[in-house]
């Protein structure tokens, strides 16, 4: 390395204040032109290697899924049924199932359900536990009795839930969009508001702490109305938690739907989800192993790139890391 | 052979592995450590100091260092010369905690939070000197006592978070003691405390080395500390040895330019005496210095009466409040425009707490504060959102009070978004013209406040201060945690500034010299109440309280020659300002001694 | 000999939560009972009325039922005691009949005592049933695993209200049966071991039951047929390859074996569409716009290849059925025949009724101009849904629509008046699902095509005419069956009333379905009987040596 | 802490019964119907009067307010009198399910041991394995064993149990014939041989359930590790001359446990609460199996008291981590 050159103490004697702390590297970076936010996101999340591969991996299962019937434009719910139960091959590379529908038009079915569920449902998640967490941690007058909600919440069980709202809103979301919609609604607000709890915990607790530091009160003291305080000073800071509880949340969707349809609950079964194939494909474990083989595969493919995706992330978000 | 050094730091380099690259931490150091000496390793934050010494440790590579090249040769207890840098970890361990030992910079985080002091001073005892149990506790208590530190045996049960700073700090040394090392390593063991408490670890550390004979490496960036301590002194910069000489010489004559900048930074107690006015310091190097005296004027602008402000403790089985935490008990003064109203004293006297409840950033429970005419206790939270254009506040510390998560330009834009007072390309403008007032490159306005070091990150908070064009900035602790140059040009900006835009400061400190530097007016706080008030001069020149002329006392003089002893420390540990809720305090009554000169007649507690 | 043969374990997929037929009416609770507790008489795999604690089978010629078919005397084999020792008495039959006619008893049998106005007891080995109509076929009561004798000494204290009160009796009846109940615990497992006070001193042949309940059907049969830790699994609804595969692990046998369960596809005779006002849709008010059209209903049914969807859904346990009440075999019409797939023929039927499809989108208008469109619900349960997407196809190849919806098994029979979802209200053109009845005599299951039967607001939506079938001649002909005798005679007029539902589309009859349980091959004796509880036998079940 | 403790156990009350209320209100909502398990050849007759025998026929307020007495006055009574042999609740209704005409609490009670067993047995190596994994993850973070344990965690978490157990059993049972696919919940361990049996039985279950729970606490581990190995103390425990030995284990294993034991903690009531899927699926038949079936079977006063039960164990234990918080780290003071 080349230090010296860079350690050459400057005629302005004023050291530490046109310098950084950092010694040696950062010295370069005050002569480069400042870049944009996300490019130094983008930047810092190409070097990490498990975030890049977990990236790439997470676009091209979506893109395969959403696009993919583009090309592999089969009919996934048309019945061949002299082609029943055949093994992968050229006309059906995942084979076929038990009514000689192609495995692989149902894969990628079955994956836009399941990753949509996955996402929506953590968004929602995502969305209700953050706000509960920061307005919790925020204003302590409403710390305890949402404290007390989210109690109740992770004393509610799942499968009741399910049901009720079944019941109650089944017919006016059939009716306002349409009978795969509405369940797909159901399924997924179930699977969000049982599940923002940890994320609302979390988050509660880092706004407490974040409240107490110092450039809360500079932005009190700047006039900063409690709504902007929030928004633009908690909330990129709960950021990185926030990330990990979503790509943690978008596996628990995936899982926490397949669970439902093993219980009968989920998805109706001429409706093809990852979590569902999987299920139904353990019944012929033996026979046809592929085929339970594929949405499995499917399942902790994404688990694991969203996972990673997470990490990445959550490291390129932070400006701290960022810098190193 | 006591002509033979103990420690001989020979070419050291030490390179770490970061994401980007390998970073050098330090690049060429050579400096020995003779027995019974103190060596004091000075020079600016990240000038690599404690990687020295934490490679002599063997420290740096649990950190992700490594020593690339040098020789650590250490003089073992048997006589034989080691080379540190290439021993093995596991007689590394030997060496670590029994022949040399080491005092960190944090005494908050240094210790373990889960243990107890007890078991954390026993444990090196036990592994190095074989002790069993009882005997280790035994040494552990006289170790205690030995640093002083009061009911020592109470303290063996106590988990680190029931001492105060100070008697952390001396856990530390006293850990750092145990095996009676040949070479004791001091890491900026003052920097985070008070003054009086500072006095009293470095008079300690002073008498141990004297009694044991053990060689010290004293690491620090305040000149005053190297003055008191050091019998030889090493300059750092920029990961190199610029310099090195004994005490006298470096402070006497300094020949490399970054000394002599340095030892220009430090303001010296005592330096403003039979100046009027508060002056920007002379700073090496920088041309065209404006350092003309900051008069101010005479116009009352904040008057604050019987100020009192309460914390409550909640307890019992209802959460009712059982007592509370007397901070700031009616206090009253006023700023005049253009000056500046410093107050000096301990952590804990309630000089923060003042200061913001003066903008009512905690609710003070009674008193008057008028700024401007304006009574600010009795406005509605619209009005006092208006009101705090005019008066803004500078936090303690840069790390803290800027939001990591946004750009330094989105920062300092966000007061005059708040107040609609402009937008777009005017709002642009503005900031930059603020950066250039603060003297910041326009180009670190796309920066975050991590890639900032600590003095610039303040001057953007300056900036974000002076945004709304305030009469008003309190300044709490503003340079406390700056390098001496860093905290130099920060001083002169905060002049520059109160001369060109006639700012008033309330310039909350506990550094008498810095204090001395900037002050018209002086207040010193004691347990919540202002004990000594009056201008700067008479209060330096002629402390009457007693507390105040202790805190002088303490004040370590950046002049070899003038080294306090322990003697002249008599601090008692401040009382709890914990009362129960129908504790009625007396209220303030002062005694005029001289004319602007009050002295607190009421028991301070003191 | 009793107790040689060790334990015989058993596996019931869904388990047994009480051990009282009277307060369940579960197949799972009679058939886990029946091993303890018996009735008087019981059907065999045939369906032939075999005495069981009588000596014989009371008839009008034997002199045990009367001339005017008002009564039936039973005599008990003398004796016969309880498990406990106490001698079995006609009083204890009394007993039964006054726990289960209770009216605040809730019991789940009340049916099997429907008519009967008085039990008495002339002597401690009779019981008189009096009817208070001619009752042809007088064996309801006490004849079938659903309706045993329960002892009257042990549930004295447990009539009516008091019923579920009695738990210590409801898990552990005192019964006649081979085995008595050692431990129970409800919707897990039964422990059981022989009766030593059994009738049979030789029997039964095994001296401990494990009946574990719970699971899944896969689960159940992989234990017996390929790890071979179960000696007998019943039901195993499962896809026919997997049978096939778990038939090669070599440790069991699949049985199959066929009752009256018909799957079939109900047609509302009414209109469902959701724009008529709450209270009309699905009622004899507004009948359906074309499915009561022969042409439509005929072409839907030749549509449909059956054979196929036995082979897919039920395999050996599935035969192609075009009947109502396919069994017993003597009263399976042979009227229609429909084993195979016509789909042009039903195009041509459809095209010749006047259904063509005018805007070329592939779906026929009714003349009226109205697609023809279907919503086609069921319950939830994989192989329906399989039928569903199948039939759906079929369907759409004819030129007809269809919507497929299903529904949560629990909501779809749950019978809640409340739910827009349950069968009975039929909020749909077609639905699917399976129905049988308990015993040989169709009467009572016949009467579901009548048409006061039909569920309606009025009847809080109860009743078990679901198609709301309404045919005169269909009426009369069953009022002549009630008053009917003589087995081939009421065989005669059961064929028909079956003939007039099908032929005038009350319903689409899909697959017979049987039952397919499997028996570990080490286990000897089992006769697979679906008119009765399976475990009918078995005292007579013993381990087979050497295999 | 004593008061803090009391504080929040009569806190817990009002929020207690405010969650049974909505529970109750939940399940009342809920289609479905105690009937509809009764085949189809009962009539609707029938049916009625069976529903009317259930209580079903009273209005809402009634059925809740009896509910609660019977919970909250009588079932505390037959406890004492189990242990004490009084009779305090002689003659009183408990609460009795629909499905098995039983007290619903004699058969929760007769549920736990296997739930305790399979699930308790699961949680205990789950921990067991995951601390050790976690703590190497985060000290040699980065390094290939951490890469590969956060693969395998992954990959754990995201298997659903229906799945891995059915596979465990094909080629445990099926295939290697060495285990039963079928637990045993007769089974009365008192010798050597049983105690075998019990342990064959329990492997698998065990296996399924250990390797989710692995999978996560593993990750909190690590990342709690990872927290503590870079703090000052650390390196203070270094410059005393620690083997890195007791650095790890002592000094920053005892700070990383404190999060840690919170989540472990946290994590209990999900034990007594059964693991619904790997109960059906190897017909362990304990608390989750319960749940599922009163739910399918529409038992109202078992799903009620069975999620009221675990509502209460999730309000306690969170109390319990606070509280365990609070005496792990001596920083935290509640009063
Ligand atoms: N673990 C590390 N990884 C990378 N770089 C490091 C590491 N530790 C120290 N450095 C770098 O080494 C250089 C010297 O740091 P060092 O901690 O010795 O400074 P210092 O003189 O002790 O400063 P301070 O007064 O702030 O304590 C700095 O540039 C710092 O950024
Ligand atoms: N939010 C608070 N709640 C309770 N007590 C408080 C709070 N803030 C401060 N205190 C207490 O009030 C007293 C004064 O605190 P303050 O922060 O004003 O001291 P300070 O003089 O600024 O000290 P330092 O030099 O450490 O900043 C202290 O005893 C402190 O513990
Ligand atoms: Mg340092
Ligand atoms: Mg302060
Ligand atoms: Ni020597």
């Amino acid at each position: 390395m080349t230090d010296k050159d860079r350690l050459v103490p400057d005629e302005g004697l004023a050291p530490a204040s046109t310098a950084l702390p950092g010694a040696a590297g950062p010295l370069e970076e005050l002569t480069q032109p400042p870049r944009s936010q996300w490019l130094d996101v983008w930047d810092q999340f190409k070097t990490h290697r498990g975030a890049l591969i977990g990236g790439i991996l997470f676009v091209a299962i979506v893109a395969s899924v959403y696009l993919g019937p583009f090309v592999w434009d089969i009919d996934p719910t048309k019945i061949n049924i002299r082609a029943r139960n055949e093994g992968p091959s050229l006309a059906h590379p995942f084979g076929t199932d038990q009514l000689g529908r192609d495995m692989l038009a149902r894969m990628m079915a079955g994956g836009q359900t399941s990753v949509s569920v996955g996402i929506t449902a953590m968004l929602l998640a995502l969305i209700l536990g953050s706000f509960i967490g920061v307005v919790a941690g925020f204003f302590r007058r409403l710390d305890g009795p949402l404290m007390r909600l989210t109690d109740l919440f992770l004393a509610l069980p799942l499968l009741p839930l399910l049901l009720v709202m079944m019941l109650l809103f089944r017919e006016p979301l059939n009716a306002a969009f349409g009978l795969e919609q509405g369940i797909f609604i159901l399924i997924v607000a179930s699977i969000g508001i049982t599940s923002w709890m940890p994320t609302a915990r979390i988050v509660r607790g880092d706004v407490l702490a974040l409240k107490e530091r110092e450039f809360v009160l500079a932005a009190r003291s700047i006039g900063t109305t409690n709504t902007r305080i929030i928004t633009r000073h908690i909330l990129p800071n709960v950021l990185s938690p926030i990330m990990v509880s979503a790509t943690l949340g978008i596996a628990t969707a995936i899982i926490t739907e397949s669970a439902l349809s093993f219980l009968g609950l989920g998805f109706p079964p001429d409706f093809p989800t990852w979590g569902r194939l999987l299920f139904d494909a353990t019944d012929y474990l033996q026979q046809y192993p592929e085929r339970v083989f594929w949405p499995g595969m499917a399942i902790s493919l994404t688990v694991l790139s969203v996972n990673y995706l997470g990490d990445g992330l959550r490291d390129a978000l932070d400006p701290r890391i960022r810098g190193r | 052979m006591l002509d033979h050094p103990i420690a001989e730091i020979r070419k050291l380099r030490v390179e770490f592995q970061t994401k980007d690259g390998p970073v050098v931490g330090v690049e060429d150091v050579s400096f020995d450590v003779y027995p019974g000496e103190t060596v004091c390793i000075v020079g600016e934050s990240g000038s690599g100091k404690s990687v020295s010494s934490l490679s002599l440790m063997r420290l740096v590579e649990f950190g992700g260092g490594k020593i690339a090249n040098g020789e650590l040769l250490f003089d073992r207890r048997d006589g034989h010369e080691t080379n540190l840098a290439d021993l093995d970890q596991d007689l590394m361990k030997r060496i670590r905690g029994n022949e040399i030992g080491m005092i960190f910079q944090e005494p908050m985080t240094a210790l373990n939070p889960v243990f107890t002091v007890g078991r954390q001073l026993t444990e090196g005892l036990r592994v190095h000197m074989n002790m069993n149990r009882a005997a280790a506790e035994a040494r552990a208590l006289e170790l205690l006592r030995q640093v002083r530190i009061p009911e020592p045996e109470r303290r063996l049960k106590q988990y680190p978070h029931e001492l105060s700073g100070g008697m952390r700090q001396r856990v530390v040394i006293a850990m750092a003691m145990a095996c009676e090392p040949r070479l004791l390593i001091a890491d900026e063991p003052t920097t985070a405390l008070d003054v009086t408490i500072q006095a009293e670890i470095l008079a300690l550390m002073d008498r141990l080395k004297r009694e044991t004979g053990t060689a010290v490496m004293f690491i620090t960036h305040d000149m005053a500390v190297v003055a008191q301590m050091a019998d030889r002194v090493v300059v750092m910069y920029r990961g190199n040895k610029v310099e090195e000489g004994p005490v006298e010489q470096i402070f006497e004559n300094p020949t490399h330019d970054y000394t002599k900048s340095l030892l220009a930074a430090v303001p010296k107690l005592g330096e403003m005496r039979d100046k009027p006015c508060p002056e920007p310091m002379r700073l090496l190097g920088v041309e065209g210095q404006n350092l003309k005296p900051v008069p101010g004027t005479q116009e009352v602008l904040l008057r604050v009466k019987g100020l009192t402000t309460r914390f409550p403790v909640k307890g019992g089985f209802l959460r009712r409040t059982v007592a509370n935490v007397h901070a700031v008990e009616d206090v009253s003064f006023t700023i005049n425009r253009g000056q500046t109203l410093s107050l000096v004293g301990e952590s804990g006297c309630g000089k923060s707490t003042a200061g913001r409840s003066i903008l009512r950033l905690v609710e003070p429970l009674a008193g008057e504060v008028d700024l401007d005419g304006l009574d600010i206790m009795k406005l509605d939270s619209s009005g006092l959102r208006r009101a705090r254009l005019d008066m803004q506040m500078i936090f303690q510390d840069p790390f803290a009070s800027l939001n990591p998560k946004m750009k330094l330009e989105e920062q300092v834009a966000e007061p005059m978004r708040n107040y609609g007072i402009a937008s777009g390309s005017e709002l642009q403008d503005r900031v930059a013209n603020l950066f250039d007032r603060v003297h910041l490159p326009r180009s670190f306005m796309r920066r975050y406040p991590h890639e900032m070091s600590g003095g610039q990150r303040q001057r953007i908070a300056i900036a974000r201060a002076l945004a709304l064009n305030p009469k008003l900035i309190v300044s709490d602790e503003a340079v406390s945690a700056l390098d001496v140059s860093v905290q130099a040009q920060v001083l002169n900006l905060m002049m520059e500034l109160q001369a060109e835009l006639g700012l008033s400061y309330l310039f909350i400190s506990h550094d008498m010299a810095v204090v001395e530097r900037v002050s018209h007016y002086v207040g010193v706080m004691y347990l919540g109440r202002i004990v000594e008030m009056g201008p700067r001069a008479r209060i330096f020149e002629n402390p009457q309280h007693p507390y105040t002329q202790a805190l002088m006392a303490a004040v370590p003089i950046a002049d070899p020659h003038k080294r306090k002893s322990e003697k002249d420390l008599n601090f008692k540990p401040i009382p709890s300002p914990i009362h129960p809720t129908d504790h009625e305090p007396e209220p303030s009554r002062y005694d005029e001694v001289e004319p602007g000169h009050f002295i607190l007649l009421t028991d301070s507690g003191y | 000999e009793r107790g040689s043969d060790g334990q015989v374990s058993i596996i019931y997929w869904q388990a047994p939560s009480i051990l009282n037929p009277f307060l369940s009416g579960g197949t799972k609770e009679s058939e886990s009972s029946s091993l303890v507790i018996e009735p008087l008489a019981r059907y065999d795999q045939d369906g032939n009325l075999v005495p069981w604690l009588v000596e014989e089978i009371p008839t009008v010629e034997n002199g045990g039922v009367s001339e005017d078919l008002t009564s039936i005397a039973w005599k008990i084999t003398p004796g016969l005691v309880w498990s406990d020792g106490t001698p079995f008495t006609s009083a204890d039959v009394k007993f039964t009949a006054d726990y289960c006619m209770h009216p605040e008893g809730g019991c789940a049998q009340l049916t099997k005592f429907e008519g009967v106005t008085s039990v008495e007891t002339p002597d401690e080995q009779t019981v008189k049933v009096t009817f208070e109509k001619p009752t042809p076929f007088p064996y309801g009561p006490f004849v079938g695993a659903e309706s045993p004798i329960i002892q009257a000494a042990q549930f004295a204290d447990c009539l009516g209200a008091r019923a579920p009160e009695c738990t210590e009796q409801n898990f552990n009846p005192i019964g006649t049966g081979p085995f008595v109940v050692d431990e129970f615990k409800p919707n897990d497992v039964i422990t059981m071991s022989a009766n030593p006070n059994y009738r049979d001193p030789d029997k039964p042949a095994f001296a401990k039951v494990l009946f574990k309940g719970g699971g899944d059907a896969t689960a159940a049969g992989r234990a017996v047929m390929e790890t071979g830790e179960f000696d007998y699994a019943w039901n195993l609804q499962l896809a026919p390859d997997v049978i096939a595969q778990m038939q090669e692990g070599g440790k069991g046998t699949p049985v199959a074996g066929f009752g009256p369960l018909v799957e079939r596809i109900m047609l509302n005779q009414t209109d469902a569409s959701p724009d008529l006002p709450e209270g009309e849709r699905s009622t004899a008010k507004h009948p359906h716009p074309f499915l009561k059209d022969p042409a439509v209903y005929k072409a839907l049914s030749m549509a449909i290849d059956r054979p196929l969807l036995v082979e897919i859904g039920y395999g050996q346990a599935g035969k192609v059925t075009c009947n109502w009440v396919p069994a017993p075999a003597a009263v399976n019409s042979d009227t229609f025949t429909c084993d195979t797939q016509d789909i042009e023929g039903a195009k041509a039927m459809l095209e010749e009724a006047g259904y063509t499809d005018t805007n070329g989108d592939g779906i026929r208008e009714t003349p009226d101009g109205e697609p023809m469109k279907l919503v086609y619900q069921t319950s939830t349960n994989a192989v329906r849904q399989d039928f569903q997407a199948l039939i759906k196809e079929w369907w759409r190849e004819i030129g007809v629509d269809s919507e497929l919806r299903n529904i949560n098994a629990s909501v779809f029979f749950g019978g809640d008046p409340g739910s827009p979802d349950t069968f009975q209200k039929f909020y749909a053109d077609v639905e699917m699902y399976a129905n049988t009845f308990n015993g040989t005599d169709p009467q009572s299951y016949l009467g579901n095509g009548l048409c006061d039967k039909a569920p309606r607001p009025e009847t809080q939506w109860q009743g078990e005419n679901i198609s709301r079938f309404c045919n005169e001649e269909f009426d009369a002909l069953h009022a002549e069956l009630t008053k009917t005798a003589g087995a081939e005679a009421r065989a005669e007029i059961a064929k028909r009333l079956n003939d007039i539902m099908v032929e005038n589309g009350g319903m689409i009859p899909l697959v017979h379905r049987g039952r397919l349980s499997a028996h570990a091959n080490t286990l000897g004796g089992v006769i697979l009987n679906v008119w009765d509880s399976e475990l009918w036998n078995a005292a007579d079940w013993y381990r087979k040596e050497g295999s | 802490m004593l008061t803090f403790t009391i504080r929040r156990l009569i806190l817990a009350v009002p929020t207690l019964i405010f969650i049974s209320l909505v529970i109750f209100l939940l399940l009342e909502l809920a289609p479905g119907d105690p009937m509809a398990q009764v085949p189809l050849t009962v009539p609707p007759e029938v049916k009625e009067k069976m529903r009317e025998a259930l209580g079903l026929g009273e209005p809402m307020h009634i059925r809740f307010w009896k509910w609660i007495v019977q919970f909250f006055w009588i079932e505390p009574q037959v406890l004492i009198d189990h242990y004490l042999g009084t009779s305090f609740s002689q003659g009183d209704l408990r609460v009795i399910s629909w499905q098995t005409r039983s007290p619903v609490m004699d058969i929760v009670v007769q549920r736990m041991p296997q739930t305790l067993w399979v699930v308790g047995t699961a949680y205990v190596v789950a921990i067991v394995i995951a601390l050790p994994i976690g703590i190497y993850s985060a000290y040699r973070q980065y390094s290939w064993f951490d890469q590969m344990g956060t693969f395998v965690s992954m990959v754990g978490f995201s298997v659903p149990p229906f799945f891995s157990g059915v596979l465990v059993i094909v080629i445990f049972s099926v295939q290697l014939g060495w285990f039963p696919s079928i637990y045993d919940t007769t089974l009365v361990v008192d010798s050597w041989d049983s105690f075998v049996k019990q342990l064959q039985q329990m492997i698998m279950p065990v296996m399924v359930l250990a390797l989710q729970i692995t999978a996560q606490l593993s990750r909190f581990m690590r990342a709690s590790m990872l927290d503590n190995l870079n703090q000052d103390y650390v390196r203070t425990a270094r410059a005393k001359g620690m083997s890195e030995y007791v650095v790890v284990m002592v000094h920053v294993l005892r700070n990383s446990m404190i999060p840690v034991v919170t989540v472990i903690a946290l994590g209990i009531p999900a034990i007594f609460g059964g693991a619904i899927i790997t109960e059906q699926v190897f017909k362990v038949n304990g608390i989750g199996q319960l749940l599922i079936g009163a739910i399918q079977a529409n038992d109202l006063p078992m799903v009620q008291t069975l999620t009221f039960i675990f509502a209460v164990l999730i309000v306690l234990f969170n109390l319990i981590a606070d509280v365990l918080y609070g005496i792990l780290d001596p920083r935290i003071r509640y009063d």
